[in-house]
């Protein structure tokens, strides 16, 4: 399938939602029509994709801008004196404005372009780690929730400083035991870094609860947001971190591209990360001085065809409304747990209200088996430790079979899903 | 039957069924059959690591014939060594050594398999071998 | 403008290249044909892009592979059972391979994904850092042709463990001092860091006898191939270097995605970078395996359009064959010398045998008024210091204007050039 | 002539030209007849950096009228200066202080000039006013 400039503007001008009673004021079979991707099949059978926590599928209204970009804009950014350098430099600091507006940030400044969540959670912890702020015998805390993203920098900053890492554990239910968290607060505590929502069991942790308890023993706090940027509505002032972060690739941006927010004057008083040009005030060979953040933490040319693409997909996010997604999204995951729930010897991890994805076992299946066989019926979903193994062992299991939607989903797919588990579970038992 | 023998024979049965479904019913068949391995001899030493399940294979010679004994976590993966199992019990180390175990490609199962699948059945023929070689 | 399916189809059969005497054997006309951007008017004029050292215009069979990604498979690679995830994986891994062949590489487990070259040179110091290979007191060599990008990670470094950074020195004529360098390799010299072509001079350094002389004390080399890969014909190899970085955006690729080759069996050896999801094997909170080379270096989600955007640009470049693209390059440059030798007062920077990219300064006239006039008239040049402060330093000025040249250039073009450099010059003078 | 009187005298003159060439070397023209500045205040008290060019700036009150001098190592930021200097010379500290520099906006000068170049004439408006404020 392939958009030319009219299907483009006939699609931006029809309505995307309508105003109906009920749960949602979401139209998703008009937004389908923006995700070229959801008109394929697989194996001969509609795509119905279900692993939007790994990635999220892109529309055209995305994809639009990156290829504008490339055919009316594109050159290097900041000091050039050509008209396409300013274009571009225009458009990629617009993009920083627009995250900020997106995250109720106090000020462009504090908005970095990263390659994604991981990258940026790196960011910190390499800084962080040369800053002085942390020392041996320090600790960091995170969580039994975490992925493999927001637990290797720690365990790497670890091992270089000195310094231990404290895990609040996860109850039964997928929630974290913030008692427990209450307790491993002590003045050693440098820096707590969580997860906004658990991409392995759709967990939404109380992040102003977990930020204001840090505060009180003078720790920093990050607030790993590679779920949450598509699901929630994001305000960083009211969470009150010091650092979030989030990967463009999750809320309908293309790869390569993620956001570090962090308070200005952490940026200001930290050490550079990474060398090069863009962050570089002055070079001599005997004394370089840096620039100001946000540039410099943006060694190098930036991804800028992706800051101006994460834009269009953050504003396409918000045409839609948050909440609203929210809400329909939320629906969806409800109407997906009231199936599940009717598989015999199901096993369904995480909290009852849980955000974007549900994850499941069955009793005496394995979640690679009906991974596979849901694939051969056209359903992508995720099997495994979805990068969480200490979770996985916390709960005894090797993985997990996971459903994780987006704004394009529908209630028919998640029918449809509950239709082909049974086909599945039959050929398995 | 020889080895060959043994392959075409598994060729036409798997080319009756028509569509994915019946393939991998009749591969979970397969695994569901297979004959159970003893807990004892599912070690590190026995294990084939695939990207998502577990593979566990012994051999012996029994009367100068190679015995396979295999299980998996998977049933899909154990229907996928059942496949071997079937071909290749009861022939000698050398034959298993020296014959190709052509059906892989011939029925086009790698194509059908997803690709980390796929991945599984090349490393499963090539431990099958390993056992031979080690056991003559 | 706007590209449909049979656009791309009826473009991508139109021949490129034919075949008469001359310099060269491609048709810039319809090449340019290729990239969208080229038909743009800048103030009214078409827009003559001579800025390509900074970032270089992308054809439309780049864009198109970019957005089939997104609409055909787009997902998260490795690990996924779904068949989106696996076509992706082979996607990006069969990108790998691409840039394997193009650098002549001896395993893809070399090539590893970073966001671009800075990103790439960054890794190496970090790690070198971690590795133990490089102890106080001992030296690192780069040259004072060297960009920001391959300044500051060393002199980051430097701080961090107490050693010293040798410059090779730039003689008149914009080449490396290699007598002088040959005394600086002692047995204290553990990395010799070194461009393969200058951006600000378009100086071509002879990597194949730096890295000889490097290996002879035991040093390890990396060469800073961001400018080089667009216009030579790169065999790392037969270069024998350690370390090869570029970025994608240089090369008629996407921003945000760029290589690091390195020796497999230093990578096997090196610390990891940044830690995170894919790098990872085994993740406990007591003990972490990471992955073997090139996951090692690729922690978190890559970007995985950008890689498989990368290997289309470099299929496109090969399709040309970089042999003729060098050729006809070397064309437009040596006519663009011999137009800028004309200008009286003029003061070309570098050696008459440059590539890509040529330097001056007219006696009298600000490099930043002339480059604002030229592009009133449509061209896009670069004033500056080209991210080389200290090279600016060496000849005593603020900077340059710097006229820098691809593949869809054309003799026309700067004859053009020439034709508004006498327009502007009257202006200021 | 008050400062807007000469704001709108400036404007009508900058109207009168047909495209940008002709607006360039008019600019141009200023700077080239800016009187010169003496090389010893172009010091970096009298600095205001801007992204690829060098403005000094120096000013004292003469018979209570603000009187700047001003330099550049480019010409046409130099002639941006001027249209500032050839506004302001002469008026009263209070003057300047109090009277908006409309000019910029309304001879469409910003979005005619590249951006980095804009924001040189911002950062110049900014500095006549401290020198202003600073002799008052
Ligand atoms: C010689 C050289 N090295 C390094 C770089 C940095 O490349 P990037 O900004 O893509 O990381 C550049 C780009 O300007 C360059 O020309
Ligand atoms: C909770 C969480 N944190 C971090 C990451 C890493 O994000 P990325 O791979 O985009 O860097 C992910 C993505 O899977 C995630 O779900």
């Amino acid at each position: 399938m392939s958009f030319d400039e009219e299907t483009a503007v006939r699609l931006a001008r029809r309505p995307r939602w309508h105003y109906r009673e009920g749960v949602s004021a979401l139209d998703p079979n008009a937004i389908r029509q923006d995700f070229p991707i959801l008109s394929r099949e697989i194996h001969g059978k509609p795509l119905v994709y279900l692993d939007n926590a790994a990635t999220s599928q892109k529309p055209f209204q995305v994809l639009k801008t990156s290829r504008d970009y490339y055919e009316e804009i594109n050159a290097n950014i900041h000091r050039g004196v050509h008209h396409l350098a300013q274009a571009a430099t225009t458009a990629y600091e617009a993009a920083r404005e627009t995250v900020r507006a997106h995250l109720n940030a106090q000020s462009v400044e504090e908005i970095v372009f990263t390659s994604g969540t991981t990258d940026a959670i790196n960011l910190v912890a390499s800084v962080l780690g040369r800053s002085g702020k942390i020392n041996a015998g320090d600790e960091i805390i995170i969580s039994g929730l975490e992925h493999h993203s927001n637990i290797g920098p720690w365990q790497i900053l670890c091992e270089q400083l000195g310094i231990s890492l404290k895990i609040i554990p996860v109850r039964e239910d997928g929630t974290l035991d913030l008692a427990i968290y209450e307790t491993l607060l002590t003045d050693r505590t440098k820096l707590v870094s969580i997860n906004h929502i658990s991409n392995a069991f759709g967990t939404v942790n109380d992040v102003n609860s977990i930020c204001h308890l840090a505060k009180q023993v003078g720790a920093l706090t990050l607030i790993d947001g590679a779920q949450s940027i598509a699901h929630l509505s994001i305000d960083v002032q009211d969470i009150n971190a010091d650092f979030y972060a989030f990967s463009g690739h999750k809320v309908y941006a293309p790869t390569g591209i993620g956001v570090l927010w962090a308070r200005r004057d952490l940026l200001e008083e930290l050490p550079p990360w990474k060398g090069g040009g863009e962050m570089i005030k002055e070079v001599s060979f005997e004394k370089t001085t840096y620039n100001d953040p946000p540039f410099k933490y943006e060694a190098g040319t930036p991804n800028i065809e992706g800051a101006i693409a994460l834009a269009a997909a953050l504003n396409y996010v918000n045409n839609l409304g948050i909440e609203s997604i929210h809400s329909y999204e939320t629906h969806l995951i409800q109407e997906l747990s009231s199936i599940l729930s009717s598989i015999p010897e199901v096993t369904i991890y995480g909290p009852h209200d849980r955000s974007g994805a549900i994850s499941f076992n069955i009793k005496g299946v394995h979640h690679y088996d009906l991974g596979t066989l849901l694939d051969q019926m056209g359903f992508a979903l995720r099997t495994g430790h979805h990068c969480c193994q200490p979770l996985m062992a916390r709960f005894g299991i090797t993985g997990t079979l996971r459903a994780s939607v987006g704004v394009y989903n529908t209630i028919g797919e998640v029918h449809a899903l509950g239709e082909a588990l049974e086909r599945a579970l039959k050929m398995l038992r | 039957m020889t080895i060959s023998e043994r392959q075409d024979e598994l060729l036409e049965e798997l080319n009756l069924f028509q569509d994915w479904t019946e393939r991998y019913e009749y591969i979970i068949g397969l695994g569901k059959k297979l004959p159970p391995m003893d807990q004892s001899l599912q070690t590190e030493d026995h294990l084939i690591k695939g990207c998502q399940s577990q593979v566990w294979l012994d051999a012996s010679l029994v009367d100068g014939k190679m015995h396979y004994l295999a299980d998996s976590d998977s049933l899909i993966t154990k229907g996928m060594i059942a496949l071997f199992v079937r071909i290749l019990n009861g022939q000698t180390a050398q034959d298993v050594i020296s014959t190709e175990l052509t059906f892989i490609e011939k029925t086009g199962l790698k194509e059908h398999l997803a690709p980390t699948r796929a991945n599984a059945l090349t490393l499963m023929a090539a431990q099958m071998r390993k056992c031979a070689l080690e056991a003559s």
